[in-house]
């Protein structure tokens, strides 16, 4: 199990295989790996955004996402996790956050990122300012339940 | 008793309280509301704000003790 | 979108990147990657395996793949698809399928994603045999629901 | 009316069966089960056999026509 928090730009798939290469031993019980990535879209609420920053809370931050982890374990059969976060200024297309759950099983894969993923956009201490096209900053007031609204 | 306690501020109830930290020395028993109005006299604690103690999420009428760190923060963003 | 069936093992980080270099045009729409990986265990109902060939329809697996697809992009808000699958002879740990789903939004490419997994094992023709370690052969009657029992 | 219907048979059933492939000509109309029994007489379909005509699954009382490629399989066990 991992938590970082990296304040430079990261490869989610360089990030995923080095962490494969350290923890070698669970090839073979390994069936399953579901992993999200979010990456900073260039246009937010019908506005065009040109960077970002991610504040956090150092200490709080990771405390809060090992008790999320915690939580899935509780729920799932799980393998090992890898969950990596950017801080900092941010650019469009650079990835913000990456949760990577392995398990034996699909379904225990499945349900125990999206679980990390939901809980740490509800409860992780990060906060994200967005730049504008305008030039204009804003902060991001809430997040929203994931899903394109028609 | 003698109470110290660290509060702090992010994102942006920081920038609307203009400071990151606060160190408050006061006696008596506290709750973190309490907390809240020592360090900001005269200003409501805005609606949505969230508080935790020692890194862990608090009700605002939970107690402090002595050397706790209480942060304000508006609900999160990241992901 | 993209469907590939392979007959030899394959990387899947090197396949989604390899994708999204040939298509980068979705980079600042994208905000949400869901990515499945399947890979080969080296136990199944309680027998230790040491290998496995994989049979499919050349023409039927891809047409059911399509069609799947279309499904999910008709239920969910997605940018792009990827889809690979492995055939012929596979050693324990190497890759057996890849499902990568771009969306903005998470709860799109999570429910499609896990939407086109779940429709690939019950639908899509591939069959698998199983080569024990006592050198016995055996298909694999049934995918199941995809969780560990207890 | 000759019907020309190429049939063929995947995974396990293509073991027991001992063949992948049979080219069956014949006169009449005909549904997906009579071409099983055509092709295997005396022979009943096992349980739990998925039926395809042309790629797509189908019913076994579907119909078939001249020139059809009729698929029999197990359950899929891909992914």
């Amino acid at each position: 199990m991992a938590i970082k928090i990296c304040a430079e730009v990261f490869d989610p798939y360089l990030e995923i295989q080095a962490y494969q290469n350290e923890n070698p031993s669970k090839g073979g019980a390994v069936g399953a790996t579901s992993i999200f990535i979010g990456t900073m879209r260039d246009f937010n609420e019908g506005d065009a955004v040109k960077g970002m920053t991610l504040e956090y809370y150092p200490g709080m931050t990771e405390k809060q996402l090992e008790k999320i982890i915690t939580e899935a374990r509780q729920q799932w059969h799980v393998i090992d996790t890898l969950v990596v976060h950017r801080v900092g200024e941010i650019l469009p297309a650079q990835p913000i956050v990456l949760v990577a759950v392995w398990a034996s099983h699909r379904g225990d894969a499945f349900d125990a990122c999206r679980y990390i993923m939901d809980a740490l956009k509800s409860k992780a201490p990060f906060w994200k300012k967005e730049l504008l096209a305008t030039e204009d900053e804003r902060w991001v007031v809430e997040n929203t339940d994931g899903y394109k609204r028609c | 008793m003698l109470m110290s306690i660290k509060v702090r501020y992010f994102a942006s109830l920081k920038e609307s309280v203009g400071r990151s930290e606060d160190n408050l020395a006061f006696t008596g028993l506290s709750t973190v509301n309490e907390v809240w109005n020592r360090a900001n006299p005269g200003r409501s604690l805005p609606a949505n704000i969230l508080a935790a103690v020692n890194m862990d999420y608090v009700e605002l009428d939970s107690n402090v003790k002595d050397g706790d760190e209480v942060a304000f923060f508006p609900p999160v963003t990241g992901g």
